[in-house]
């Protein structure tokens, strides 16, 4: 059987669950990151697929779009967390808990 | 009118950030406050040249992607506006930046830039480029202060909190886009019955309002907003309260009222559910707040629960409501922010304790945080007042055909009451506290923080006492809403 | 001229009251000039209109709201005259004696102005056409009272006295006022002419609330005539100076309610009548009781007026709906006369004896005093009813009245007390004049300077002649009563005895037996033998019958027991458990939904997820 | 110099200039602002008496555009019901300023609240205009609050000022949603009074929406009146509140909410005042009887007061409640004389405080040795408060009674008793307690009011009270109009007398 478009799907979903996974469920900091990135390319992933099967390029453009924002977003979240870990060097998320109620 | 002439006015807030950024180099250190200045004096000459602009009829430029309509012009004014004022603050905040005074200029301008596109957005790739441009600026404006953890810990929170956000919001463009064919708020609007029933556009739909929520800060997506506003320096958070607020609003607006009319109309139960969660959440958790930033927050929360009313009443005179209380709260929180500055000059504390005895030590500033809360409560004769009034009123006129509305009605009554009690708290810390430290030094103003006093001032009076003529503007920005 | 008179009599107390609060509050001479003047000018004016007979009503409207139309007039006709002339008369006499008594007195302005302000608003009753109008001097009567009975307020007990009198006048006035509004619900008008007209033509005009109506109306005398459950405010108020006590509690005030009885007589019917004849009745008997064992000078001469005046009440009711109240006010008049007198003299031996007003500390005080003795003996005779003084005559009409109409049990009531006045009068003469010493006060004792015995002799001239002024036949014309014969004085002399022989006989009979009694136990004695013979029953009329105590508890005491559950209401339940309830919750909600914001980084990214999937959710399968 | 806006905007201006002038200029504060409300008094009293009772239809109209897109416009005007109000709130007004001769800090931003609170006032009583009427009432709410957190009195006094703001704002809000909803059922068209009442009488709203809009606004501005149940912060914000605040609010701001049920709930809402109002009759006997009670049991002069005051509250409302011209006549009456009482009673309270440092009143006694003046006028005070005729309580509460015989028997005959007597009952106890008797030497160096000026804003107001009470007619004659058109209105043709 060929592969379809519910097959792209399901991959683009299964990749955006597990990324939201790690982010809700690990410790450390870059991991979190690393996670946020993957729930990103699970869209970029979906457009793709969408584009292919609507014969259109928009999708293929907008993928253009949130890869060069997800560049942005990693070079300024490194150097913010860059700055945190050598204010407290720590990456661990429950170690950023003064502001509170 | 060509593309690239509709957006003028962005790229010349553009090019400003970029002035202010290359002329840092050859200015010396103490002449820097003259470089803010010029940046102020640019966009307060954008601003009047906004006026300039006449619009027989809406422009759709870049393919449908930019529209230039009234509602887009209203906006983009009350950005500019916004922008000034938080330049002016930054500007006396600047004495607790280690270093980057220029850099701090110039980022709030590329961020207004992005603001602006949000403003005209007209298609999902707009939406979400200019929703990243503001959202990744405010990453840095909030962690700012490198010697403050609490700044790192916000600019932290709101990194990745942001991001997953962005996350859920582009995954929701992705399954719209593969369920309508089109990025195009109208086109997606005029796509056939089929297409607008599909659950996938419902779900991609629903993403799209997580994103936007979270931007505003509606419940349950408002969890960050108490520790960013309370981590980022001051400037950063007036900014964060009105214009991320209203550029959230302003993308609010167009999708729900230009992307998917036909679905949205259907939410009205949940939007209600949620706007008095937001009212109430933003309301009760403010009550025992000690830090003013952290009640600016909760009360900002509360706010955009009062946005949200106009959403509920979803009608033109709702929208109209809406962009009136912007303005009214843009007066009200600018002026606060800057009087806190001002009065905290030199100490790193954002305690409401410490405001005591504002009210002998200098009239002028006690007297404009005054005005600034009391129209935040909502009493007349200030802008908060009116607004409110509107909002209640399109909220009024709408519940004849669904009662359901006389409940938020209620709700927002019993938010107003409390909200008037942590308000007067402040007021009362002001005149009658406890005086903790020995007599402060008056403050002394400079001339140009005495202007944006004045403007606050006048922008609340002007529009509580002869609301008249911004009435009419907001009014006309909302016809330009398809209103069937 | 006529059109200006009745405000010539009306206005200058007025005028002189406020002249004096503005003015004279520091200069006690011109106060008093001018408060003598005034009243003087009422008296002239309203002795041309007594020659003139005048009659008619001149006035303006006060009030005019939807239904309710309240004149503000000036009615004169023969009875109101007449009290024109005794409130003139005898308030005259007790203002230039007020001059001699409070001598020395640094609130004198202030007395003079109460004084003024009391006249203005006792010829406000007697001359008020409309019952709203008669309602609101009614009140300014009352608190005029207040302010003179509570004259020398640094004193507690005046001041008790004064709020104690204002509040139980109060209580009448609630009656007084409910009965207003239920006579302008049924009949639409409140003035009396009118009133009089519409119910001459069909009686029936008040239908089922006629006897409501009546009874209502009498509250406001009760209250202001100290009847029978409202009389513990008058003992009291001899707290104030005495000719306070002569003026508001012999001459005109507590005559006020009589004359209010008199004036609303046609609205009176059968049942409201009788129910006023036995309140009188009683109110009399218990007066007289009590004023058998009281020891003060004073308050024996209040209890003495208290009897009388349930005399009084006592002749209206017992009149009957066809006839008239001319007893009530014919007694009323006489009474005017000679119980000031004995105030009067009373204030006489008083000041004499440098206030000390205890009997049992006096005698012997008639060689000392001659003119005062003999002044207050012919009172005390006219009082009981001996022949020729004018208290018989007045008296001998009330007896003929309950004798006629056969009120067999009021008739041997009223002769049973005429006795105990006798008894007590008596008992009084012979303790303070006769006998001897029984303290060294006496000793020095001297007659009162004439400007306060002139008037002792003026007032002794009506007490012995007015029987044979003919005022009943005066009184008659005013409800069309035809007057008798005049016979030569000596048939007049004899009148009673030859009309109706039994009621004046025994009248005659009660008072010889009465005056033997006293004679019996006081000549000469040195302590009050009464205890002793009456024993437990001395003691219940020594205090008064306990009736200040009842009411302590009974109306005080559930007043104030309701005002504290109100206010413990108020305290914890209303403003407590209910606001400061809410305002715990709201401020607890506050704070429980503060703590949802942990602070850390994993709770919210799990809440903004858990959001997310809640809301997608709840709209895919709504 | 007799128009309704200088009248208006004379206090105002004044506060304005006030804020202008720099810190130190005390005497010149208070200058300017008895000034300015002694112009707004002398203008009231030509508008009162230029008032041509014969004529119908608004007098001294001015009406200018404001917020054209809702319909809202400045439309002040003075008919019958008004004309004794505004004359009343600006005498309060000037009385006030007059009393605050005892503030001694802060005197600059306190006489920019008073006139601020004193220009809100009269613009409420004089518009025309339902937005107006709110916005101009709604000016007094941050000053009352500033008001009594500085310069109040008391260790309650934070929690009085809270609870007073709270409550007042709830009120107001409540009405305020009553207005709209009213404006919305009248098609959104217009704010202005005139029309809303020609627009309604021609298409009245369905008799359910009526019921629960009038609800809103019986609600609302019975909290504003302090209706029974809503009462307790009454006398807690007037025994905190500096003299001058408890004057104006006691005495005027107390009688706005009244003011609103009578000129706008009864005639634009027929039907929903039928329906409510003897649920109105029942509370205001909470009102009379009940507060009545609790004020027998004050030990403190400014409770006792408050209660007092609430307490002839409720004969406003029971006026109100019997739907006849009487009645509501009565009410009106009620509403001006107890202004001018309370504002009496607070200022010469004012004056005790400031001399002995407390209101307790066991603490007192035997004063009026030393204080002859101001014993003298708060003893006529106290009896103008238990309705002494010659006072303008006494026709007023008489009005009430006749008015309301038809409707509510048993509860005229309780409110007759509530009135003559517990009322007299609680006066007389004070008048003894703090006058009478012995006088203690703990008090013996007291002065009285030294100087006529001192002495002239209690003359002005008792002045009024006995004006208003030998010649009522002053008041009512102008009333006749308005108000049977009124009750004609609400009884659908029938008026009752």
């Amino acid at each position: 059987m060929s592969v379809g478009l519910p097959h792209y799907l399901v991959v683009s979903a299964l990749l955006f669950s597990l990324g939201l996974l790690g982010v809700v469920a690990r410790r450390n900091v870059l991991i979190i990151y690393m996670s946020l990135e993957l729930m990103l390319n699970a869209a970029n992933l979906a457009l793709v697929a969408f584009s292919r099967y609507h014969e259109q390029l928009n999708g293929q453009v907008m993928v253009f779009f949130v890869i060069t924002v997800a560049a942005a977003e990693v070079a300024v979240g490194l150097a913010l967390i860059v700055a945190l870990y050598r204010r407290r060097h720590s990456v661990q998320v429950g170690d950023f808990a003064t502001l509170r109620h | 009118m060509t593309d690239f002439a509709a957006i003028g006015l962005e790229l010349a807030v553009a090019a400003t950030g970029l002035a202010v950024l290359l002329l840092d180099l050859w200015v010396r250190p103490e002449q820097r406050r003259w470089l803010t200045w010029t940046a102020v004096l640019a966009v307060a000459g954008i601003f009047v040249a906004s006026f300039a602009l006449t619009l027989p009829e809406p422009a759709r430029l870049f393919g449908g992607l930019y529209v230039l309509d009234e509602l887009a012009l209203f906006f983009k004014r009350f950005f500019l506006l916004a922008a000034l004022l938080v330049l002016v603050v930054g500007q006396e905040f600047a004495d607790r930046f280690p270093a980057g005074h220029a850099e701090y200029s110039a980022l709030t301008l590329f961020a207004l830039t992005g603001m602006m596109f949000a403003a005209s957005a007209n298609d999902f790739v707009l939406l979400f480029v200019a929703l990243e441009l503001v959202t990744i600026t405010f990453y840095v404006l909030t962690s700012f202060q490198r010697r403050r953890v609490a700044s790192l810990e916000a600019g932290v929170k709101y990194l990745i909190l942001g991001a997953l956000s962005t996350g859920f919001l582009v995954y929701g463009l992705a399954l719209i886009f593969g369920a309508a064919g089109t990025m195009n708020f109208e086109q997606l609007a005029a796509s056939p019955p089929a297409v607008l029933e599909s659950r996938l556009l419902t779900v991609g739909l629903l993403l799209v309002l997580v994103g936007l929520a979270f931007k505003i800060a509606a419940v349950p997506f408002q969890f960050w907003a108490p520790d960013v506003y309370e981590g980022a320096p001051l400037p950063t958070t007036a900014f964060l309260a009105v214009g991320s607020k209203a550029a959230g609003i302003v993308l609010l607006l167009r999708v729900w009222f230009v992307a998917a009319p036909a679905l949205t109309a259907s939410w009205a139960g949940p939007l209600l559910v949620v706007t008095a969660l937001t009212l109430l959440y933003g309301v009760l958790c403010a009550i025992p707040q000690r830090s003013l930033k952290r009640l600016m927050a909760y009360s900002s929360i509360a706010n955009a629960g009062f946005l949200l009313l106009g959403f509920c009443s979803g009608s033109a005179a709702g929208v109209a409501a809406v962009l009136f209380y912007l303005g009214g709260y843009l007066f009200a929180v600018l002026a606060i922010f800057l009087v806190a500055t001002l009065a905290w000059r030199g100490t790193d504390t954002d305690a409401i304790a410490d405001l005591a005895g504002l009210g002998q030590r200098s009239p002028l500033l006690a007297g404009v945080l005054t005005l600034g809360l009391v129209s935040l409560a909502g009493v007349p004769p200030l802008a908060g007042f009116f607004g409110k009034f509107l909002l209640l009123k399109s909220v009024l006129a709408s519940a004849t055909l669904h009662p359901g509305l006389y409940a938020v009605a209620a709700v927002a009554l019993l938010a107003v009451v409390i909200s008037l009690y942590y308000y007067f708290g402040v007021i009362r810390v002001v005149y009658w506290g406890q005086q903790a430290a020995a007599q402060q030094p008056p403050i002394l103003l400079a001339w140009p923080a005495r202007a944006a006093l004045g403007l606050c001032v006048f922008g609340l009076l002007w529009l509580g006492c002869f609301p008249a003529n911004v009435l009419n503007l907001a009014q006309l920005a909302a016809q330009s809403l398809p209103w069937r | 001229m006529n059109a200006v008179l009745p405000w010539l009599v009306l206005l200058p107390p007025l005028l002189a009251a406020i002249t004096i609060t503005l003015g004279a509050l520091k200069r006690p001479v011109a106060a008093a000039r001018l408060s003598i003047g005034a009243i003087a000018l009422s008296l002239a004016a309203s002795l041309i209109l007594f020659a003139r007979d005048a009659s008619g009503v001149t006035s303006f409207t006060w009030l005019q709201v939807g239904g309710l139309a309240v004149e503000f007039g000036l009615r004169l006709d023969p009875v109101s005259l007449l009290m024109l002339l005794v409130v003139t008369g005898v308030g005259g006499a007790i203002h230039v004696y007020s001059w001699g008594y409070l001598e020395g007195d640094p609130g004198r302005p202030r007395y003079f102005a109460g004084l003024s302000l009391f006249s203005f608003a006792m010829l406000g009753i007697v001359l008020s056409s409309n019952l709203l109008q008669m309602f609101v001097f009614w009140e300014l009567v009352g608190v005029s009272s207040y302010l003179l009975i509570g004259f020398w307020h640094a004193r507690p007990a005046a001041a008790e006295a004064s709020k104690k009198a204002f509040l139980t006048n109060r209580v009448g006035d609630f009656g007084f006022l409910l009965g207003l509004v239920l006579v302008w619900a049924t009949t639409g008008t409140l003035d009396l002419g009118e009133l009089e007209t519409r119910l001459t033509v069909q009686p029936g005009a008040l239908g089922t609330a006629a006897t409501a109506i009546g009874l209502l109306i009498f509250c406001g005398a009760v209250g202001k005539s100290a009847q029978f459950p409202l009389h513990v405010w008058l003992p009291d108020a001899m707290e104030g100076p005495t000719p306070v006590s002569a003026l508001i509690h012999a001459a005109t005030m507590v005559a006020a309610g009589v004359y209010l009885l008199s004036r609303v007589f046609f609205l009176l019917d059968a049942p409201a009548l009788t129910v006023i004849a036995w309140i009188g009745g009683l109110t009399a008997l218990l007066a007289a009781l009590m004023a058998l064992q009281q020891d003060d000078l004073k308050r024996i001469l209040a209890y003495s007026t208290l009897s009388q005046l349930g005399y009084m009440v006592l002749a209206v009711g017992v009149a009957g709906t066809n006839g008239t109240p001319v007893a009530a006010m014919y007694h009323l008049a006489t009474h005017a006369s000679f119980k000031a007198l004995l105030f009067l003299g009373a204030g006489s031996v008083i000041h004499a004896l440098h206030h000390q007003q205890d009997i049992w500390r006096m005698g012997g005080l008639a060689r000392r005093m001659p003119v005062t003795f003999l002044t207050f003996l012919a009172a005390t005779l006219a009082l009981c009813g001996v022949p020729p003084l004018s208290g018989f005559y007045s008296k001998d009409v009330i007896l003929v009245l309950a004798w006629e109409h056969h009120a067999s049990l009021l008739f041997l009531l009223v002769v049973f007390v005429a006795g105990l006045t006798t008894a007590y009068m008596f008992r009084l003469l012979l303790v303070v004049f006769a006998g001897p010493a029984r303290s060294q006060d006496p000793d020095h004792a001297h007659e009162s300077p004439p400007v306060m015995t002139v008037p002792l002799l003026l007032l002794a001239v009506p007490t012995v002649l007015a029987g044979f002024w003919g005022i009943d036949a005066w009184l008659g014309r005013a409800y069309g009563v035809a007057p008798s014969p005049a016979g030569s004085w000596a048939e007049h002399l004899i009148a009673p005895f030859t009309h109706a022989p039994v009621p004046a006989l025994a009248g005659l009979a009660a008072v010889i037996l009465g005056g033997g009694v006293a004679w019996g136990l006081y000549r000469g004695a040195l302590r009050d033998p009464l205890p002793v013979h009456l024993g437990r029953l001395s003691r219940w009329m020594r205090d008064r019958f306990y009736f200040d105590e009842l009411y302590d508890r009974l109306i005080a005491g559930t007043q104030d027991a309701m005002a504290w559950v109100a206010d413990a209401f108020d305290r914890w339940i209303l403003a407590g458990a209910v606001v400061r309830g809410l305002h715990g919750a709201v401020e607890l909600g506050g704070r429980a939904l503060r703590l949802v914001q942990t602070g850390s980084l994993q709770t919210y990214a799990l809440l903004l997820a858990a959001g997310v999937v809640l809301v997608l959710a709840w709209m895919l399968f709504r | 110099m007799a128009n309704l806006s200088f009248i208006i905007f004379c206090p105002l201006v004044a506060a304005v200039l006030i804020a202008l002038l720099p810190r130190t200029f005390n005497v010149l504060f208070r200058a300017v602002a008895l000034l300015a409300t002694g112009l707004s008094l002398l203008g009231a009293v030509r508008v009162f008496a230029g008032f041509d009772s014969a004529a119908t239809g608004l007098q001294f109209e001015q009406h200018f555009r404001w917020v054209d897109a809702l319909g809202i416009g400045y439309h002040v005007g003075v008919d019958g019901l008004n004309v004794g109000l505004v004359l009343m709130a600006a005498l309060v007004a000037f009385a006030a300023v007059c009393v605050s001769r005892e503030i001694r800090e802060r005197q600059q931003f306190y006489y920019i609240l008073v006139l601020a609170m004193a220009g809100g006032i009269l613009g409420a009583f004089a518009s025309f205009d339902l937005f107006l009427f709110y916005f101009f009432h709604e000016l007094a709410l941050v000053p009352t609050f500033i008001l009594i957190g500085v310069w109040g009195r008391g260790a309650q006094r934070d929690y009085a000022t809270f609870k007073l703001t709270l409550y007042l704002s709830l009120g107001a809000l409540v009405a305020l949603i009553g207005l709209i909803a009213l404006y919305v059922q009248a098609g959104q068209t217009s704010f202005n009074l005139l029309h809303l009442t020609r627009h309604l009488a021609l298409n009245p709203i369905a008799p359910g929406t009526q019921s629960w809009i009038f609800g809103l606004l019986l609600f609302g501005f019975g909290i504003l009146v302090s209706l029974w149940p809503f009462h307790t912060w009454a006398p807690l914000g007037y025994a905190a509140a500096p003299t001058a605040a408890a004057m104006l609010h006691a005495g005027v701001l107390k009688k706005f909410g009244l003011y609103g049920l009578i000129r706008i709930a009864l005639p634009l809402l027929p039907a929903g005042a039928q329906s409510w109002m003897n649920v109105l009759a029942l509370l205001c006997l909470g009102n009379i009887l009940y507060c009545g009670l609790v004020a027998l049991r004050q030990r403190d002069l400014n409770h006792l007061l408050g209660n007092s005051s609430v307490a002839h509250m409720g004969f406003a409302f029971l006026g109100i409640a019997s739907l006849s011209v009487l009645g509501v006549t009565g009410a009106v009456v009620v509403m001006v004389a107890h202004g001018l009482l309370a504002a009496l009673s607070f200022a010469l309270s004012g004056f005790l405080y400031h001399r002995l440092g407390t209101l307790e009143m066991d603490q007192m006694g035997g004063l009026l040795q030393r204080l002859p003046f101001v014993g003298g006028v708060m003893v006529m005070a106290m009896f103008a408060g238990c309705g002494l005729p010659g006072f303008a309580n006494f026709p007023g509460e008489a009005l009430v009674l006749f008015g309301a015989w038809e409707s509510y028997r048993t509860i005229t005959v309780l409110a007759c008793w509530g009135a003559l007597v517990i009322a007299a009952v609680y006066m007389l106890r004070a008048v003894r307690t703090i006058w009478h008797g012995p006088p203690l030497d703990r008090w013996k160096d007291l002065v009285d009011a030294p100087n006529l000026w001192v002495k002239l804003p209690y003359a002005l107001l008792l002045a009024g009270l006995l004006v208003f009470g030998c010649f009522p007619r002053l008041l009512t004659d102008p009333m006749q109009p308005v108000v049977s058109q009124i009750v004609q209105r609400v009884q659908g043709e029938t008026a009752t007398p």
